[in-house]
């Protein structure tokens, strides 16, 4: 179902209106990760533009994207996808789950890792 | 030269070659980084939600207290300077923020301070001219591919650090240091950040795209300033290269400096690559053989 | 600039400086000289002197009075194209007054060789006359007393300064001679082989910086304690006006042929005089005193000197020079501009930046 | 006085907020009005009518007209009333639409009122109305045309068809514009130089068309139909009256740099004749790149020349010539190399532009018409074409459309299939805008041909090894797409051509954010400039095709034959004036004048008004302290009076 209310709803969290988004692709096509998604940033943004959110949380993809900015620097429309993704990450986090769980990471991650990876990937995914 | 510094955690843990190298170098470039009281972590991520200013508190905190040591600021790691820059424009630019951060920390904070990265205390302070000029034991014939990844670059006109598309500060500082210059496409490509964590090495791919690139141009080794992007190249090449054949190390650029500075090999912190770098540096006569690897 | 120092003897301060102006005249250096004369005991008035000998006798440049700004005198005399040169002893605000007029092309520079001169501030004319010229007792005028320009601005016009503020007699007369003075008048300076006077010219910087700063306190408190705001206000403290125009004719720098309020564009017919005093019950006349007053403010107040001339021309005791004060800080401040600072300084409303009403 | 008063209703326009009976009611009482009524169109012919006999009946000596803007029927009214018999000069417009219906639709009660306070105050104004007749000014009948493309080149030729001497001024110092550089041209693929030579040896050699080439226009002073140009024509170091244009020269000149006409693709002498079909074909010496110029020696020019027509003393020569009319033809440039920096455009060699490529394709070309990458001189097997590069791109360009890029990169990937038939060519394009004849059916036929289309944009170009890398997406398929290219094109966005904002500061037109030059009115008058007497063809307003553009210099030379066609033009005499016994010359409005139609005169000590170039803007009458200069109709008195009316 098409819904303006549930755009609405993720603008509040990313301060970012995607309606102006013409779907370019631009953002996709330089995407480091694209490769493992199963919905390309700019399939993500037009769901979040036709309000159809549920998919778009259910996709991959938001937690796959490692808000690098290189699609937000390129895109000639100004609209920050990392924002938008942060704001479907978030929508979900904030309803209590976590899409991570840390007692469960694989020992030589916590051996290895850096603090900087432990940290910044339990701020994006718990 | 003097300025407050902010080493950031993974600097003193994991990455501590990191930080020793870069401060016995500062010493030697006559560079004082006066380390700032009190600091804690900067959150290691620039929080993109617009309606939460509670992860900007960290990083306001510090910008703070480090505006009453001075006006700039030093950060080794690519993601303490991402972080602390961003959220110094936040504190400049977006009143509204600004006074609630402020509310919570008891502070009156203006983004008056300037963040900078240490490569640039070197490129504008020092001057690789003059860098080149200390330079003790020339690297003269090392393949070294820059590697920038994201948080140094983007969002550029937050940052101003450096040309987004075709940066050139590393390659500068890799040439003064005598090193032959490895241009490679991927250098501002995204190593896979945090997916790390997830399950299923997800990150590894991008990882392998970097790390290919550098590698198929020749180079011998991957210079970085982010502790984030050192672990997803280093660990990328596990299995396929195996440890100490064929792979190409990743190290710090101030590992690759305070080599040529002729710096004691204590300083450099070599603990824990999946592709040891020492080899590599013992093989150019950059390193003495009996160095710790 | 070359700073000098004129030695002050017997006869006082006045008499040197007489002596030296009556030089210029001497020589030839200049064709004509304004400057203040006693006419009677206590009645001073502007002269266009031709006769040295006269201006050693009678002048009198550092009458405590200013019956008429000097701007409006010069003006007068040196509107026309070069034709004579004419030097004229000018106060800080007359000079400052000059500058504009010359913008508004009231005057021709070429024709002026301007010699600025400290200020002690001035009295009331009328009440200096009634003491015959004794200012015991009297008390300087609200302008003067708040007054921020005592020393003349030295870059505005290529003259010569004469300073006296923190220099006694035996100091003697502090001379600034600018770089682009006329050469015959730098002839003259140069044939009297003064002495040097970067000394005293140091030490009457500093006390002319210290009254500055005195006076800036009381200034400020002066346009605090106004509280004048809104029309309502602004209209009380005018109601007693007479529409006499007095203000106008002593304002150095309103220049007009003839006044707008002068023409026939407010001579209204009767109906029309009906009309208006039907829609708020009663007329006051004489009518549009508001209006000429503001008018005034609206063409005058960026080039607003502050000598306080509106005030001691009126009939009525208006607080005309603190509301003229009040506006021109504002409208001033908006634009940077400071009337008489340098004749290169163009008019604020002759040129148009695009950022020039945003908050500086 | 006499004053009718003529509301109407402009259908609901007007008729819907505003109480129109009740306006007309209040309004009949009000002082001098004779007769006050409505009308449901009262600019329509019985409307008209029904003013003319008003003003026959009622014997009226002025109107006032409460309807539209005066921008819209001020000039129909004028007219109205004049032939009624009343000066068109004490007819006022009180605009009840734009300036009360429509901003107040929502109070109708308030808009009612505020109708017959603004009537009020046009019976105000009108009262002190003179009567006024109309400025007659004389009529040069000779244009400038500046810029000579395609659109200079028409503008020109159209009006001196038509019997009227054109000066046709080009900085170049040939004539024929980006076309010239073009091979085919879409949608029929003809050759650009076949169909463009015969303008341009028609304007070479036409009787009343003053060819100055090399040359820039400096100055413009004056107003419509008086127009003074000052043109530098910047050196040659050749006599072009002695030059047979041989090509000697050329031959032997050893300093050889890149050409700008082959896009730096190729290079050239330092003395060059740009094309083979060049208009004038005659070589000029390139300062900056000619050894004797430079440095002192050479000089192998003038030695071989066989009939001395080097001249390295030659010095710029400063032209003057006297104009009716200007018509401004300044084309474009494409978007800057150093911009596009994720496509390593100016970076890498074999990423190049359309007008590079058409160079690449051109039978006069670096390549001779072959497609040749320019890094070694391969045929390139893949080559990927890249639409709205720089252009609709807000963030990193400019928000508008090329218009022409879809067109051309179409017939750049036929053009290239054609001569490769074995190659592939992609394009990545975000819509295909094809409207126009046959425009269509040119892009279909690519597809058909094996051009392969992908809808998205292109994030990235590198190199590797020895070919390009491209990092691109089909939004259709909605997978990324990564090509390895031998080659790139890149349709880069059309941006004003350089010295287009000075230019304009010259003639003092308006731009448009970008730097095209403003129309008067972006529907209704196209071709005209705010200034009279100023027109503008081709790109120099707005990026657009080669019919497009060959049309609006037809029209734009139409405007400059309706200006000729009378011997003086009329000026509206409602201009500022100045009562001399008033003025204290203090040259205030001097400054404030934006049409420099005031001066002092510095004997009499007296501002002084230029009739023709005041424009009746007001400015001086508000800047002058005193009303020593009125502006005519528009007394303080009057605007008093309209204050009075609508307070009182």
């Amino acid at each position: 179902m098409v819904s303006s209310e549930n755009r609405r709803k993720l603008l509040d969290i990313s301060g970012e209106d995607v309606t102006s988004c013409y779907q370019c692709g631009k953002c996709s096509a330089g995407c480091a990760m694209a490769a493992m998604m199963d919905l390309l940033p700019h399939q993500v943004i037009r769901l979040v533009q036709l309000g159809q959110v549920e998919e778009a949380l259910a996709s991959r993809t938001i937690w796959l994207c490692a808000s690098c900015l290189a699609c937000s620097a390129r895109c000639p429309r100004g609209v920050s996808l990392p924002n938008v993704m942060e704001s479907l990450r978030v929508t979900l986090l904030r309803l209590g789950g976590r899409h991570l769980d840390p007692v469960r990471l694989p020992a030589d991650v916590l051996e290895n890792a850096p603090e900087q990876a432990l940290v910044a990937g339990l701020r994006k995914y718990t | 030269m003097g300025y407050s510094y902010f080493p950031g955690c993974t600097l003193r843990a994991k990455a501590r070659g990191f930080e020793s190298s870069a401060l016995a170098s500062a010493r030697v470039l006559g560079i004082h980084l006066e380390e700032l009281a009190n600091w804690q972590c900067c959150g290691a991520t620039f929080p993109l939600q617009v309606d939460n200013s509670f992860p900007l508190v960290s990083p306001a905190r510090t910008l703070a207290s480090a505006r009453r040591m001075g006006e700039r600021l030093v950060t080794l790691c690519s993601a303490c300077y991402n972080v602390l820059k961003r959220t110094n424009h936040v504190m400049r630019t977006d009143a509204d923020r600004r006074d609630k951060v402020n509310a919570f920390i008891e502070e009156d904070y203006r983004g008056d301070l300037e963040v900078v990265h240490f490569l640039e205390v070197l490129r504008d302070d020092l001057g690789f001219d003059a860098l080149a000029r200390s330079v003790k034991v020339p690297l003269s014939g090392l393949a070294a591919a820059p590697y920038y990844g994201c948080l140094l670059l983007r969002p550029a006109d937050e940052l101003a650090f450096d040309d987004p598309e075709a940066p050139h500060i590393l390659e500068d500082f890799l040439s003064a240091l005598g090193c032959r210059v490895v241009d490679h496409p991927y250098k501002i490509e995204c190593c896979g950040s945090y997916v790390a964590l997830e399950p299923g090495e997800l990150a590894s791919g991008p990882s392998r795209m970097v790390v290919e690139s550098a590698r198929a141009r020749g180079a011998r080794v991957i210079v970085t300033s982010c502790p984030l992007c050192q672990y997803n190249l280093d660990v990328s090449q596990q299995g396929a290269h195996g440890r100490n054949g064929a792979g190409v190390p990743v190290i710090y650029f101030t590992q690759l400096l305070a080599i040529a500075l002729g710096l004691p090999e204590d300083v450099l912190g070599f603990e824990g690559h999946v592709i040891s770098p020492g080899p590599l540096l013992r093989s150019i006569g950059a390193m003495g053989s009996e160095a710790t690897a | 600039m070359k700073d000098l120092l004129i030695a002050v003897g017997q006869e006082g301060r006045e008499k040197a400086l007489s002596r030296f102006l009556a030089r210029l005249l001497e020589t030839g250096a200049v064709d004509g000289l304004v400057v203040p004369a006693e006419a009677a005991p206590g009645v001073i008035t502007h002269v266009l002197a031709k006769d040295p000998r006269l201006v050693e006798r009678s002048a009198r440049p550092l009458a405590p009075v200013m019956p008429l700004s000097a701007a409006q005198v010069v003006s007068e005399v040196v509107r026309t194209r070069p034709s004579g040169k004419v030097a004229a002893v000018l106060r800080p605000c007359e000079g400052r007054a000059l500058v504009e007029l010359m913008k508004l092309k009231q005057a021709a520079p070429e024709n002026v060789v301007a010699i600025g001169i400290d200020c002690a501030g001035t009295y009331d004319p009328v009440a200096y006359r009634g003491a015959g010229g004794n200012t015991d007792g009297l008390e300087l005028r609200e302008a003067c007393r708040v007054c921020l320009n005592p020393a003349p601005l030295e870059d505005a016009l290529p003259g010569i300064t004469l300073g006296f503020i923190g220099l006694d007699d035996s100091e003697g007369i502090f001379v600034s001679v600018h770089d682009r003075l006329d050469p015959a008048v730098a002839a003259v300076v140069d044939e009297l082989g003064l002495a040097s006077g970067e000394g005293a010219g140091r030490k009457r910087s500093k006390a002319v910086q210290a009254l500055v700063q005195e006076r800036q306190g009381a200034y400020d408190a002066f346009l605090n304690i106004s509280g004048i705001s809104g029309i309502e206000a602004f209209a009380r403290e005018l109601a007693a006006c007479t529409g006499c125009h007095n203000c106008r004719v002593a304002c150095p720098v309103c220049y007009c042929k003839e006044c707008v309020f002068d023409t026939d564009t407010f001579e209204y017919e009767t109906g029309q005089f009906l009309r208006k005093a039907g829609r708020k019950g009663a007329l006051k006349m004489p009518s549009e005193t508001v209006l000429y007053h503001l008018t005034r403010m609206n063409h005058m107040s960026l080039s607003c000197v502050g000598c306080g001339q509106c005030e001691q021309a009126c009939p009525a005791d208006l607080p005309l020079f603190r509301l003229f004060a009040m506006a021109s800080r504002r409208t001033q401040e908006i634009f940077g501009y400071v009337p008489g600072r340098s004749l290169a300084e163009e008019l604020p409303f002759t040129t148009f930046r695009e950022q020039e009403l945003e908050p500086r | 006085m006499r004053t009718g008063v003529f509301v109407c209703w402009c259908g609901l326009n007007i008729g819907g907020v505003v109480d129109v009976p009740r306006v007309v009611q209040e309004i009949s009482g009000y002082p001098g009005v004779a007769r006050a009524v409505d009308y449901r169109y009262m600019c329509s012919d019985p409307g008209q009518q029904l003013i003319k006999d008003t003003i026959r009946e009622e014997r009226l000596d002025s109107v006032v007209i409460a309807a539209c803007s005066p921008g819209m029927h001020e000039a129909t009214f004028q007219t109205v009333a004049e032939s009624g018999g009343v000066n068109p000069y004490r007819c006022e417009i009180a605009n009840i639409r734009e300036q009360c219906s429509w901003p107040h639709q929502n109070e109708p009660g308030k808009a009612t009122r505020k109708a017959v306070e603004l009537i009020r105050a046009a019976v105000e104004k009108v009262r002190g109305d003179e009567a006024l007749s109309a400025l007659s000014i004389p009529v040069t009948r000779r244009a400038l045309v500046i810029g000579a493309g395609i659109a200079g080149m028409q503008a020109a030729l159209d009006i001196a068809e038509a019997g009227h001497e054109v000066v046709l001024v080009e900085r170049l110092p040939h004539i024929g514009g980006h076309m010239a550089q073009l091979s085919e041209t879409f949608p029929t693929l003809d050759c650009s130089q076949c169909i463009l030579t015969p303008k341009t040896s028609e304007v070479g050699r036409h009787p009343r068309i003053r060819l100055v080439t090399n040359s820039e226009v400096e100055s413009v002073s004056g107003y419509v139909g008086n127009f003074t140009v000052r043109i530098r024509r910047r050196a040659t170091y050749v006599n072009w009256d002695l030059c047979t244009g041989c090509g000697l020269c050329t031959e032997k000149c050893p300093s050889k740099t890149p050409s700008a006409f082959e896009r730096g693709l190729a290079k050239e002498p330092a003395v060059t004749i740009a094309f083979p079909q060049a208009v004038p074909h005659k070589p000029v010496i390139r300062a900056e790149a000619c050894r004797h110029l430079t440095s002192g020696k050479c000089g192998v020019c003038e030695k071989a020349c066989p009939v001395g027509a080097i001249d390295f003393e030659q010095q710029d020569l400063l032209l003057e010539e006297k104009v009716g009319a200007i018509v401004v033809a300044t084309g474009y440039d494409l978007h800057p190399k150093a911009k596009v920096g994720e496509y390593g455009y100016g970076v890498y060699p074999d990423v190049i532009d359309g007008l590079e490529f058409e160079r690449l394709n051109s039978a006069s070309g670096p390549t001779q018409g072959e497609i040749r990458r320019p890094s070694d001189g391969k045929v390139p097997k893949e080559v990927v074409f890249i639409q709205c590069v720089g252009s609709r791109d807000q963030e990193n360009g400019y928000p508008y459309c090329s218009k022409i890029c879809c067109m051309y990169t179409a017939k750049h990937a036929r053009l290239y299939k054609h001569k490769v038939p074995d190659g592939q060519p992609y394009v990545f394009y975000m819509d295909i805008r094809a409207g126009g004849k046959g425009y269509e059916e040119f892009v279909q036929e690519a597809t058909d041909e094996g051009v392969l289309y992908l809808r998205g944009r292109v994030a990235r170009v590198f190199q590797d090894g020895d070919r390009l890398v491209v990092f691109g997406v089909d939004t259709l398929s909605g997978k990324k797409v990564e090509i390895h290219a031998d080659m790139v094109v890149l349709a880069t966005a059309i941006v004003p051509a350089s010295g287009a904002k000075e230019l304009a500061r010259t003639l003092k037109l308006a731009t448009d954010r970008y730097g095209f030059f403003s129309e008067a009115h972006p529907k209704l008058r196209p071709v005209e400039s705010l200034t009279r007497g100023i027109y503008i063809a081709g790109c120099a307003q707005a990026p657009k095709d080669i019919p497009d553009t060959v049309t609006q210099a037809g029209s734009a030379a139409a405007k400059v034959l309706a200006l000729f066609s009378a011997e003086r033009l009329s000026h509206s005499p409602t201009v500022a004036a100045v009562d001399e016994e008033l003025c204290s010359g203090c040259g205030v409005c001097v400054e404030a004048c934006a049409y420099d139609a005031r001066t002092l005169d510095v004997r009499r000590r007296v501002a002084v008004v230029n009739d023709v170039l005041c424009e009746g803007c007001g400015t001086c009458a508000v800047a002058c302290p005193n009303g020593a200069t009125r502006q005519k109709n528009m007394a303080r008195s009057q605007v008093l009076s309209m204050i009075d009316a609508v307070v009182g």
